[in-house]
């Protein structure tokens, strides 16, 4: 048995138990979901060891430079003239993968454990959770596009359901929104991946193939195909190959999500409950900015090249945008959610930059942001469980009331603004660092764009901070008033020890980098050397 | 008579030796017979017996079907003096055609309202089995004979089906409707295959675009255009797709199911008969019948589904959506390869699995609960968690998400049409493409109603009902199952067609 | 101009006048009673087209058939639907109808210049038939020519449409049936 | 000599009349009057090209098959018409119109 | 060999120093709320330091420099080395950093020692000393960078420590912005360093013949060894630099958070924002020093000047105890700039040190003022402010030891001879002279104005200490009936007191008390260019300076400390004084105090208004912008979605108008587009 396989299928099999227990037992549901997903931590970690690394081990573009390969025949049909449609299941992962798969696998159990506060029907909520975690972690895994399509679209009902039963007050709006944006985007990334899988041939069988890795070689293009390197082939009179990157592009860009195109996401984030916030911020978002470098710079990487400033612009106006949203927002949740935009901002900036230091820094951002934006939301869950009101305004003095959580929010504040010593500040320094370089290096990326990304952090330090003068210090204010003071406890022991690993994590990968460059190092050089060589 | 005579006997040898081409056929028209009489014999009480004997027929129907592959390894193969065509695609259509009324005729009983109409159901099986016969000849006509008269068989049973309720006036009121739309665009069909019988001087279809390409291409155009409309009516694409959203949500639903989708397949196998010579003959020099397809397409696709955003009835919302896929298909229809139509049968298979499913389902909350409009479906999702969830799998495949059917479907479709967009580079193929995506996320915007209602809506439900509707639940959960076990190995159909 | 032109066109004059005046009453039974005219001159019409057959089924199922069902059933409906009728006004161009009149006029030009440019006397494949003798002659008798290609070119729709009827007639008894009764 | 010309603008007379008739009256039975117009323009073309077409003789057998169709509908529509005068007491189909958007 | 093991033992040491502080920390985050034990292991730890950093000092000062690294993380193909720099500078701020914090440490036992938070107290103030004590050691421009953050970090938890007081948690959160914009600037010149030399490796960069030296800026473009970017980006980069130093160090524009800051704690404004912490700016500066191009040291050197002059004014104006040395402090901070801009390295480097000790002095004292007064306040349920100085007189004979220590850290202050500060601040102004010989008139403003502004320091020094001791204690006038039962206090306030009293007078930095040049802690920094010139100045500017210091001294004298002051004139008054020596006092009230008071009222307003007031319209442009982006999110861009909604709406209406439930009517709309399309056809 693949290692991948079982870690991608283990949650359906606990969801099979789930399903079949009776709804009497529903309290060991939690119990039964925390454990599925503790093995899968596991599992992910003794990958995480176990994985090589070496410039044997880049993967990228090369097939046989990926580790714990599975690959299967899967739909094989004879279309004829069409050539015959190879699909297969084929996964495996490279120094991309690993590290966003171990971040995922936490904060899976993160969330699990956030999923305490859920009341209602709870058999169909660890379902849907169990069958969530299922699609992220193949997602993250799959190398054929049928399959990794597969898994990315089958996120989006669990999701959709997930946010609108057990959501907030406009549930439903948040939910729909959510799910026609994504749909959006996905729908036309079919279109192109159609487009690719009729381009591109596997040369050893000569059939046509959804490996994500054969799409990657020029040579694999057929002359008249539509994508065709060579072929200079135009749809509606735009290069081909551009309108391919740009609908791949706005797909997972959607994820991201990218400035004009988040909206979604405050929505969301803010209606969801507390478990899929944590998995929305945590994970969902990391798939975009996953997507766009395993499949968008992949697959189109001159047009990526040539498109390089436009996705850094994008890019500093998302951290900019972000930032100035969050900065006026007064539901705590919503800020955080704006802040995600901010950050995220900066995984686009770094892959713009298609240097080794901001490639480099963006996969740290992504993993550092899961850690990060898992530990703010849980923090807003916890203050929303306990009387149920998220307003900025109405809380004052909150540091006196609960000082435990005062620290942690500090810690969270204070790590996602980027304060040394936590993982953001490398992963933003580095992004930075690299978009800096890109000029010299690469010439894609304007010096200025570096600078505008730097003033985002400072506006990152002005929201947190504000709202943490607000919300904790000063005399104790509350709306709610005596009620409210006995609502607000302090943090419990579940609460504090699902906090503490988190923080300190953040702190591990800030003080050691290494943990996780030293996983990537490998595949972003090959992927830096696979950009430049086109 | 007396040029006739020298060529009797090879006449005769031609029709003696299509019999062994039209076995399904004669057994079901034997089939239509023994239901006939079954139902005079016993009376008001053999619905059950007819049921039976339909159901158990049309198995055997498809046995006979399955046998005929072996007879036309060698080709496609004319039979009844070029009355009618056997191809291996033919086959496909109906046995997908018999296995789908198989279904349907085991659900009919199944619909509460249907099951209390007081003349009884014997009528109505003996009126499906004619529509079967009538169907089979759709699929396989190529002769401007067979043709109309295939598709009056079916517009004729459909009509009764429709109206079947006399009890009932959505029930009488869409059988009118369909009646003379109907009666007016066969009417409209026939002038134009007079034309071209005219212009071309016989009914052969394979023959007659030989002549057409003789006469002004705008008198040709405008008796294909004529003969487009009757077709259309069967297949419901835009403009003559109005009396689609009335009749089905005014016929009993089981009837619905069936019109949605039967006469569906058979339409779109009879418009691949009646087009592919005008597209594939290079003397056609009428309109381009591409074009004008990738028009209908999108226009059909736009209106199917934009429209059915408004609705509020599960059954017309439906009705518009089945539009929708009607324009999606014929996507395929438009690039007409051998691929093309062996994924449109796939899609096809698909489509009207789901949409049976969905209108099972449908049926199953009217008789459970009463529930009609979208509204009433509010927080029922809880009180009846499975029939909800496969509601959600099957709006799922019709919307075309994975892991369904419904998927593969529409991924199939676009690659055909792809591969065909890279040798041609037609720009309408591009639009038919990007349509058919655009909308597919509109029609997320309907479909996702259901579910919404089902589990996001909250609302106390007090009424029980007690009539349990344990029929259509399997049913229900079966055709889900089968779409997502088609979502992932979709090659299970596919390696046949 | 023979004789046979001179019938032509009275048996045309005949049939559009009398469709002209279906189409235009607003009475129901003047309309149907002018339809019975116009399916006469149709017959008429056959004929002259060598259709003598045609023409015969023509009398025999329309005016025989259908005319007659269609009047039973009108007066099944009762007097009703003639009262409601005669309500109507009798203009024929009325706000109300102008649009389909002029529907039917457009379809009549497209309609006009189709045929007229289809040179329908012209066209190859009869000019080819009337080479080969493929045309029927006034003194030409065609009823057996019908009944053996029935019976062999035409038989499988021959066979079909007998289940169609039959279909049809169970259909029909069945919606018309007094609910409640087998 | 009737030239076929002759014939097929009496039969797009007819057809015009018919399709004027089933789109303006307001009678059920006068669409299907106006229906039958319709076919019977097609069938008068059937048979008039019929003529040059002696030995397969496909117009008239044609027109034979579509006399016959024709009754069936007739008397199908027929009894659904009876069938909606029972329910509306009407059979003008513009106020029959409970299903609509 | 042995030179490498006296390196291995050094680093230990250093090592140690650093890490003893934060382990300090550690153990106090984890005591329960209260306990005494933290102050003590925080002072111990501390202690500790000290002695190392002595040890380290001793090894290292005027020794080669000890420098070592250790592969960190690899990113790419640059490796980042994590390492510990030490050489005369870093060890000078090493030693200094410990030995001020020690008696802050001892200070605070006592200070704190009613606080509910005692170990949340000593827990901040240990990681701070951590952070400051890592900053000046480490060696690369990241590790720099990181530091630079947390020392930033730790000043924003201690200004904020009183967290329920409303004006703490404003002042923490501006102090950490301020800061934040200068990190911004910090970070952004390490990028563009990198970008240019990919090494963050301040050996490599700034050493004598390191990769700065070896750049030029030629055409426009900044050539270096390893490549080449736009000059723009050096300027950039320089004014990044200064950005950071600005913000840390109080500089104009950046300054206005340190008075502000003196909401926390006294004894924390003694170690970080008067001491230590602002000191960070200058010496960053000095690791960075040769990045600096000639323009850009004179761009320095004017605005270090400008502030010095500017915090002067204002400070006279001023009745808060603590503000007025917090102005003192951004004063003297800019006498420093100056330094560095006008060459005067070493001086610079000297007057921080100097600074250091007596401004730490003179907070301390400030506490222990402020301490009494607040226990007058409390057990006579007075409604004063305990910080207003127009509230106190004649506390020298209440305070004692108290009076003698800030007497002599006033005079250190002043610059008078015989105090540390006379040795660094003449060093300062002599250079600064000089500096101004070789150049244009204009540039003779700097070193004049910073004349006056040392006089301005007289004045303000003076001022606060006679109005603070001198004179009638003035609470008592306006409620004859208080009780008094204030004194120095136990001995862990005396104790560093006197310490650092001690530390304050020459001996300590030279055995010359009238040359700066001879002090070891000069020679140990001054460059090995550095030309003792014989001009005119070193003795004339000495001279200028005090007597004149002098004469302001008496004249404060005779405002503040006599009884019945100066705002209306006594014939006794007049008596006593010469006619000149009135005519003097009169223009100098006249044309003098009063445009100067006017001057600084109105700088003060500016500083409130205008400059504070600017950051506040940045402040209020971005909340605009902020409230705009969010309009736009939700008209806009929102907007935008739910136009397409009713778009989808509008084409569905569209669709189903046909859709009348009339059959006829849709007959005829099938037949009527048909034909169209037909006829549309026909004619195109």
């Amino acid at each position: 048995m693949n290692i991948l396989t079982l870690l991608i299928f283990i949650p359906v099999l606990f969801g099979l138990i789930i399903a079949l227990l009776p709804s009497s037992v529903r309290s060991s549901f939690k119990y039964i979901t925390l454990l599925a997903t503790l093995i899968q931590l596991g599992i992910s970690i003794w990958i995480y060891i176990h994985f090589k690394t070496g410039t044997a081990y880049g993967g990228i573009n090369h097939e046989d430079q990926f580790q714990f390969v599975q690959k299967l025949p899967w739909i094989a049909l004879n279309l004829g003239s069409m050539g015959k449609m190879q699909i297969d299941y084929f996964v495996g992962i490279d120094g991309m993968s690993i590290t966003l798969l171990v971040m995922t696998s936490l904060v899976l159990v993160i969330a699990t454990l956030s999923s305490w506060e859920i009341k209602s029907n709870l058999k169909g909520f660890f379902l849907l959770f169990l069958l969530l975690d299922m699609a992220v972690i193949g997602v993250f895994c799959a190398l054929d596009f049928f399959l990794f399509y597969l898994f990315y679209e089958l996120m989006l009902l669990p999701l959709y359901f997930l946010i609108g039963m057990w959501g907030g007050a406009r549930r439903e709006y948040a939910a729909i929104k959510f799910f026609l944006y994504t749909l959006f985007g996905s729908v036309f990334m079919l279109l192109v991946m159609v487009g690719l899988y009729l381009s591109v041939t596997d040369p050893a069988t000569g059939n046509h193939t959804f490996n994500i890795i054969q799409m990657m070689n020029p040579a694999n293009y057929s002359g008249q195909s539509i994508f065709s390197i060579a072929g200079h082939q135009t749809i509606l009179g735009m290069p081909a190959r551009t309108v391919g990157f740009v609908v791949l592009f706005i797909a997972f860009a959607i994820k991201v999500p990218v400035v004009p195109l988040h909206t979604w996401l405050p929505d969301a984030h803010v209606e969801a409950p507390t478990p899929v916030s944590i998995i929305l911020a945590g994970i969902l978002l990391k798939i975009g900015g996953y997507g766009i470098i395993r499949i968008c710079l992949g697959i189109f990487p001159e047009v990526a090249t040539t498109g390089a400033f436009w996705l850094g612009l994008l890019g500093v106006i998302s951290i900019l945008y972000g930032a100035f949203n969050a900065l006026s927002q007064r539901d705590l949740k919503r800020m955080i959610a704006y802040s995600s935009v901010s950050h995220m901002g900066f995984v686009l900036l770094g892959i713009a930059s298609q240097t080794a230091e901001g490639v480099s820094g963006a996969v740290m951002q992504m993993v550092s942001h899961g850690f990060l934006s898992t530990m703010l939301f849980f923090l807003v869950g916890v203050l929303y469980n306990r009387v149920h009101d998220r307003g900025i305004q109405h809380f004052r003095g909150l540091g006196s009331l609960m000082p435990k959580y005062t620290a942690f929010v500090m810690i969270a504040f204070f790590a996602s603004l980027g304060l040394p010593g936590f993982s953001a500040f490398v992963a933003e320094a580095f992004t930075l660092a690299g978009a800096f370089k890109s000029p010299t290096v690469n010439g894609l990326l304007p010096y200025w764009m570096a600078v505008c990304g730097a003033v985002g952090i400072l506006l990152g330090a002005a929201y947190f901070l504000w709202t943490l003068q607000r919300m904790f210090f000063g005399t104790e204010s509350l709306k709610g008033g005596a009620v409210w003071k006995i609502a607000l406890t302090d943090l419990n022991l579940r609460e504090k020890l699902t906090l503490a690993p988190l923080a300190l994590i953040a702190l591990a990968l800030g003080i050691m980098p290494s943990l996780v460059f030293d996983k990537i190092n490998d595949s972003v050089l090959a992927l830096i050397q696979f950009l430049q060589l086109k | 008579m007396h040029d006739l005579l020298p060529h009797i006997s090879e006449s005769l040898s031609n029709v003696l030796g299509s019999i062994i081409y039209f076995m399904p056929e004669v057994y079901l028209g034997l089939l239509f017979i023994v239901v006939l009489i079954t139902d005079l014999i016993f009376g008001k009480r053999s619905t059950k017996l007819c049921r039976i004997v339909a159901s158990a027929g049309l198995v055997l129907v498809m046995f006979k079907d399955l046998q005929q592959v072996a007879l036309i390894l060698d080709g496609p193969h004319l039979i009844f003096s070029n009355m009618l065509l056997l191809s291996r695609s033919g086959i496909f259509f109906k046995l997908i055609i018999d296995l789908l009324s198989f279904i349907l005729l085991l659900y009919f009983t199944w619909d509460n309202k249907l099951k209390a109409h007081q003349k009884g159901l014997s009528d109505l099986y003996s009126i499906a089995m004619a529509s079967v016969l009538g169907l089979h000849l759709m699929v396989m006509a190529v002769n401007l004979l067979s043709i109309y008269l295939a598709i009056e068989m079916v517009s004729i049973a459909s009509y009764l089906m429709v109206a079947y309720r006399t009890e009932n006036a959505f029930s009488t009121e869409a059988g009118l409707k369909y009646v003379l739309f109907g009666a007016a665009s066969s009417a409209i069909m026939l002038y134009g295959i007079s034309l071209l019988y005219g212009f071309s001087g016989t009914l052969d279809l394979a023959d007659t675009i030989g002549q057409l390409s003789k006469v002004n291409p705008i008198s040709s155009s405008f008796a294909v255009v004529l003969v487009l409309i009757g077709i259309g009516f069967k297949l419901s694409f835009v403009p003559i797709h109005f009396w689609v959203p009335d009749v089905y949500q005014g016929a009993p639903t089981p009837v619905t199911a069936y019109l949605s989708t039967v006469p569906k397949i058979a339409a779109f196998a009879l418009l691949i008969n009646f087009l592919s010579p005008f597209i594939l003959a290079s003397s056609w020099k009428g309109f381009d019948i591409g074009i004008a397809l990738s028009i209908a397409g999108i226009v059909t696709m736009i209106a199917g589904n934009f429209a059915a955003v408004m609705q509020s009835n599960v059954k017309r919302m439906l009705a518009y959506s089945s539009i929708g896929h009607t324009g999606f298909a014929l996507m395929a229809v438009v690039i007409l390869t051998v691929q093309g139509v062996s994924v449109l049968t796939y899609y096809l298979f698909v489509y009207a699995l789901a949409n049976i499913g969905a209108l099972v389902l449908a049926n199953y909350f009217t008789n459970e609960t009463g529930a009609e409009e979208v509204d009433d479906y509010r927080g029922l999702g809880l009180k009846y968690p499975t029939a909800s969830v496969c509601f959600v799998i099957i709006l799922i495949s019709l919307t075309g998400l994975p892991v369904t059917a419904g998927f593969t479907g529409k991924l199939f479709v676009f690659s055909a049409v792809y591969s065909v967009y890279e040798q041609t580079h037609s720009i309408w193929l591009m639009l038919l493409m990007f349509t058919g995506a655009l909308t597919t996320v509109v029609s997320l915007f309907y479909y996702i109603k259901i579910p919404m209602n089902l589990f996001l809506k909250r609302k106390e439900i007090a009424e029980i009902n007690n009539k349990k509707s344990h029929n259509l639940l399997i049913l229900s959960i079966l055709i889900s199952f089968m779409l997502v076990l088609l979502g992932i190995f979709p090659d299970l159909v596919l390696r046949y067609l | 101009m023979t004789l046979v032109r001179v019938l032509f066109y009275f048996l045309s004059f005949i049939a559009i006048v009398s469709a002209l005046y279906a189409a235009s009453s607003k009475n129901l039974v003047r309309s149907i009673f002018v339809f019975f005219v116009t399916l006469f001159a149709l017959a008429g019409l056959y004929v002259l087209a060598l259709a003598d057959f045609v023409a015969v089924t023509q009398i025999v199922i329309y005016v025989g058939g259908i005319l007659v069902l269609i009047l039973f059933a009108f007066m099944l409906s009762g007097k009703e639907t003639l009262n409601v009728i005669k309500q109507q006004n009798s203009r024929i161009i009325s706000l109300k109808t102008l649009p389909a009149i002029l529907l039917a006029a457009l379809f009549f030009i497209v309609l006009l210049n189709v045929v007229l440019k289809a040179d329908a006397d012209n066209l190859p494949w009869i000019r080819e038939s009337i080479s080969l003798k493929n045309e029927i002659t006034p003194n030409a008798i065609m009823i057996d020519n019908i009944g053996v290609n029935l019976m062999t070119r035409y038989l499988l729709p021959f066979e079909a449409i007998s289940i169609l009827l039959l279909m049809a007639l169970v259909g029909a008894a069945h919606l018309s049936r007094k609910e409640g009764k087998a | 000599m009737i030239t076929l010309t002759d014939f097929l603008v009496v039969s797009a007379v007819l057809f015009c009349i018919g399709l004027y008739m089933i789109v303006s009256k307001r009678n059920a039975i006068q669409i299907l009057i106006g229906i039958e117009l319709i076919l019977n323009a097609a069938i008068l073309n059937l048979v008039a090209f019929g003529k040059y077409d002696k030995v397969n003789n496909s117009g008239q057998i044609f027109a034979l098959f579509a006399i016959v169709l024709a009754a069936a509908t007739t008397a199908v529509a027929l009894a659904i018409i009876l069938n909606v005068y029972r329910r509306y007491k009407t059979i003008d189909p513009n106020d029959i119109n409970k299903l609509r958007d | 060999m042995e030179d490498f093991l006296h390196s291995i033992q050094i680093l230990n040491y250093t090592v140690a120093a650093v890490a003893l502080p934060l382990l300090a920390a550690l153990i106090n985050f984890c005591l329960p709320a209260k306990s005494k034990a933290a102050g003590w292991i925080s002072t111990g730890a501390i202690l500790l330091s000290c002695i190392l950093s002595a040890k380290v000092f001793a090894g290292v000062w005027n020794n080669h420099e000890v420098h070592a690294q250790h592969l960190w993380f690899t990113i790419g193909k640059t490796e980042v080395f994590a390492g510990v720099l030490l050489n005369n500078l870093s060890v000078l701020m090493l030693l200094l950093v410990s030995v001020i914090a020690l008696p802050v440490h001892i200070y605070s036992t006592a200070y704190m020692k009613n606080d509910d938070r005692y170990n949340r107290y000593f827990t901040y103030l240990s990681f701070f000393c951590f952070s400051m004590l890592a900053l000046v050691v480490v060696d690369s421009l990241v590790l720099f960078y990181a530091f630079w953050e947390l020392v930033g970090f730790s000043s924003y938890l201690l200004i904020g420590f009183w967290f329920t007081r409303d004006k703490a948690v404003q002042a923490n959160k501006k102090a950490f912005i301020m800061n934040r914009v200068g990190d911004i600037g910090l970070l952004t010149a390490i990028i563009i360093l990198f970008a240019q030399y990919h090494t963050f490796d301040i050996v490599q960069l700034f050493a004598e013949k390191g990769l700065i030296a070896q750049s030029i800026i030629n055409n426009g473009l900044w050539v270096g060894p390893t490549g080449q970017i736009p000059a723009l980006w050096q300027y950039v980069a320089c004014g990044g630099i200064f950005l950071a130093v600005a913000a840390k160090s109080a500089q104009f524009p950046l300054h206005t958070w340190l008075p502000d800051a003196m909401e926390g704690p006294t004894s924390v404004s003694a170690l970080i924002h008067a001491a230590t912490m602002v000191a960070a700016g200058v010496f960053l500066l000095g690791r960075v020093y040769p990045m600096f191009t000639e323009t850009e040291l004179t761009v320095l050197a004017v605005i270090g000047c400008f502030t010095a002059f500017m915090a002067a004014t204002i400070a006279l104006t001023q009745n808060d105890l603590k503000r007025i040395l917090a102005y003192s402090t951004i004063s003297q901070l800019g006498f420093m700039i100056l330094a560095m801009g006008v060459g005067a390295y070493a001086s610079s480097l000297f007057h921080l040190a100097t600074h250091a000790f007596f401004k730490c002095l003179l907070f301390l004292v400030a506490g222990i003022v402020i301490h009494q007064m607040q226990h007058i306040k409390d057990d006579n349920e007075l409604d004063i402010d305990p910080q207003d100085i127009s509230h106190m007189g004649g506390l020298r004979k209440k305070l004692p030891l108290t009076f003698i220590v800030a007497i002599i850290g006033a005079l250190a202050l002043v610059g008078l001879p015989l105090t540390s500060g006379y040795l660094s601040k003449d060093g300062i102004l002599i250079q600064a002279f000089d500096w101004s010989e070789n150049r244009s008139g204009w540039f003779k403003i700097i070193p004049i104005m910073a004349l006056l502004t040392s006089w301005l320091t007289t004045f303000y020094v003076a001022r606060l200490i006679f109005k603070v001791f001198f004179g009638e204690f003035r609470l008592l006038k306006s409620n004859p009936d208080i009780k008094l039962h204030i004194n120095d206090g136990s001995w862990q306030y005396k104790l560093p007191l006197v310490l650092l009293a001690v530390c304050c007078l020459f001996p300590l930095f030279s055995l010359n008390p009238f040359s700066f040049e001879h002090a070891w802690l000069f020679k140990g920094l001054k460059s090995a260019n550095f030309v003792e010139s014989e001009s005119i100045y070193h003795t004339f500017i000495p001279i200028v300076v005090n007597v004149l210091s002098l004469f302001v001294l008496y004249a404060v004298y005779a405002i503040y400390a006599r009884p019945n002051s100066f705002a209306f004139p006594q014939s006794g008054f007049l008596y006593r004084l010469s006619y000149n020596q009135w005519y003097i006092d009169d223009i100098y009230k006249r044309f003098i105090v009063k445009p100067v008071l006017r001057l600084g009222s109105v700088c003060f307003w500016i500083d409130r208004r205008v400059i504070d007031g600017f950051v506040h319209l940045l402040a209020h442009v971005s909340g605009y912008i902020a409230k705009l982006s969010a309009w736009a999110d939700q008209h806009i861009v929102d907007g935008f979605l739910h136009l397409l909604t009713r778009i989808v709406q509008r084409i569905g209406n569209f669709a189903r108008k046909f859709q009348s439930g009339k059959v006829q009517y849709y007959l005829f709309s099938m037949l009527v587009i048909v034909l169209l399309l037909f006829v549309l056809k026909i004619l195109i």
